[in-house]
């Protein structure tokens, strides 16, 4: 008797991991996890199937990548450079607009006048239009300071291009978080500086 | 155009040596000031964090030097920074004992440092995130998606960006009427210089340079304007060599006299 | 030795599946057997590679699929019958239906003839259905005014889709303006200061 539930069990589960798996592999863009809680309303379940998946895949050519609380079946990175395929050779972004998006990334959210402050010079039009374009910045939410200035912050899509799981994973973040280098109230030029009318 | 390092280091020789072949040069290699200074500690291999202000401060205007005698376009955020370090250079060479606005000195240093190193910070950490594997180049996804009706939702696709670029163009197609903040007028340099060089003739003791500025401008844009402009046009007056500029902290007011220059 | 000549074996064996499978994975149209070919060199090894792929994936969610001498992956027929697959190729959001909803979004609540005057051009009929169909838009309270016109407004599921918190999180003119997505901000710069040199 047990020994028959256990089986319908794991026939249920079995099942339900090829779900799982056909619905993420299926999607060329990450899968949310509550699309996913939706199709097996169970939430345990679907913890350990995910967890069952990224265990068999992660020795293959296809891997399951939690990007946030998302996921996605995506080449092995191991494999790079064997697979030369039609790539799209992605315009090279300009200097302004890729220390922009480290800023953003790293110092995220950020508003418009702390990052043309890190970099000492003001945002040039088109930088933070490139970027959104892209879709690898949104708005965050606005600052509760005068003016409520909006904040941005990196995309989920963001994460996909840079194979990142989270923020935290980025490269040197924490160097520069010991370096005491994401602060970002230390202004040196303000406008106030000079408006003191 | 951009320069390695090493163009920049025999652009210094050369600026130092006055015997040189102009070159095509510009500042448009840098983004900004900060990053101007960053590449010239990088070039004499100066430690951010054993930083001697005075020695990056001579670099610095000696290249700015070199530049606007070269009559490069240098922009005015440039010329900004080169006061701030021409004035911290005198405060660091001349300790006055008697100032207390010594400290201001020394906090500037420390602040410029600190912003030296977070921008180096924020270049090689943007190294490493451009030099990781990325998605289309070295890992793919699924190219031949199949679509299931997770919810029916998605069978639109619309971004963000798509949503607020339609708004952006809707407001600029209606919006000829925006065009109305075109009755602004902006104080121009030239009119800033016109004016500034007629009202400090023969004045000899310390002016502030708020007390030049029109007073019966009632936009406050305009005001704003003429605020900039008159403070642009005293850094040119400054590079004519007809007055004398001074700010004894940050809070204080800028100070301008002709003193020393009697004859315009 | 020949247990070591085994291994080596093996191991690029595994490699070879890793970029086989990868390849599959990500080609954009079921790849032909001469292309894998070309990439392995070895007849004998790839189809003992599609062979093992083969059997694999065949208890999975997903299956290889040899069609014609090509080969693809394709959700197993077992589970995609549970899951409705259709070919649904998402399509792009009429100009119309995005426009109407941006202007939904910064105004609302709105009603359908400040829409329209907003825009220039009458609305027509499909627009609000697609979008009240998407989710993205609801009635909101009717207007106090004569006819007691119905207004409209975002959801929630609106703010969901675009990865926003509230709806004032949306960029601000000013924002738009600065990261030049408002082309015509050349305003300042234009006839009476030109023509005051």
């Amino acid at each position: 008797m047990d020994n028959n539930k256990k089986k319908v069990n794991e026939i249920e589960f079995s099942f339900k991991e090829k779900i799982i798996e056909a619905l993420i592999f299926a999607s060329s863009e990450p899968i949310s996890y509550n699309d996913l809680k939706n199709k097996i309303n169970d939430e345990d379940l679907l913890n350990q199937i995910l967890e069952s998946l990224e265990i068999q895949y992660s020795s293959r050519g296809v891997n399951l990548l939690k990007i946030n609380n998302t996921f996605a079946f995506r080449t092995s990175s191991e494999i790079s450079e064997f697979l030369n395929i039609e790539k799209v050779v992605p315009k090279p972004l300009s200097r302004a607009a890729t220390e922009t998006l480290s800023i953003i990334a790293y110092h995220q959210p950020i508003t418009r006048s702390e990052i043309e402050n890190i970099r000492g010079v003001s945002l040039s039009r088109g930088t933070l239009d490139v970027l959104l374009e892209l879709g690898w910045i949104q708005p965050g939410q606005r600052r509760s300071t005068p003016g409520n200035p909006l904040t941005w912050k990196t995309s989920n899509l963001f994460l996909d291009h840079f194979g990142l799981k989270e923020i935290k994973d980025l490269p040197g973040i924490d160097d520069l978080k010991n370096a005491g280098l994401l602060d970002k109230n230390k202004i040196i030029f303000n406008d106030e500086t000079l408006s003191n009318e | 155009m951009y320069f390695t390092d090493k163009q920049l280091n025999d652009l210094m020789e050369q600026s130092q040596n006055e015997k040189i072949e102009v070159l095509s040069l510009s500042l448009d290699g840098f983004e900004g000031p900060i990053d101007l200074l960053l590449s010239l500690a990088r070039d004499h291999k100066i430690d951010l964090t054993k930083l001697s202000i005075l020695k990056l401060a001579e670099q610095y205007l000696e290249f700015l030097d070199y530049a606007i005698n070269k009559d490069i376009d240098v922009a005015a955020e440039y010329l900004v920074m080169g006061a701030w370090l021409a004035f911290l250079k005198s405060k660091l060479l001349l300790p006055d004992d008697t100032d207390e606005n010594i400290g201001s000195a020394e906090d500037f240093s420390e602040l410029l440092e600190f912003q030296m190193r977070r921008l180096e910070g924020v270049q090689k950490v943007s190294k490493l995130l451009f030099n990781r594997h990325q998605l289309g180049t070295h890992f793919f996804k699924r190219g031949n998606p199949e679509n299931f009706n997770i919810n029916n939702k998605y069978s639109y696709s619309v971004s963000l960006y798509d949503l607020i670029k339609a708004y952006g163009n809707i407001l600029t197609k209606n919006d000829t009427e925006v065009i109305t903040i075109a009755e602004t007028k902006l104080y121009s340099v030239e009119n800033a210089l016109t004016r500034l060089k007629e009202l400090i003739q023969g004045s000899d003791e310390w002016k502030n340079l708020l007390d030049f500025i029109p007073q019966n401008i009632k936009n406050k844009l305009e005001r704003k304007s003429a605020l900039a402009s008159h403070f642009v046009a005293s850094l040119e007056l400054v590079k004519d060599g007809y007055v004398d500029l001074r700010q004894d902290s940050f809070q204080d007011a800028i100070l301008l006299s002709s003193k020393k220059y009697k004859s315009l």
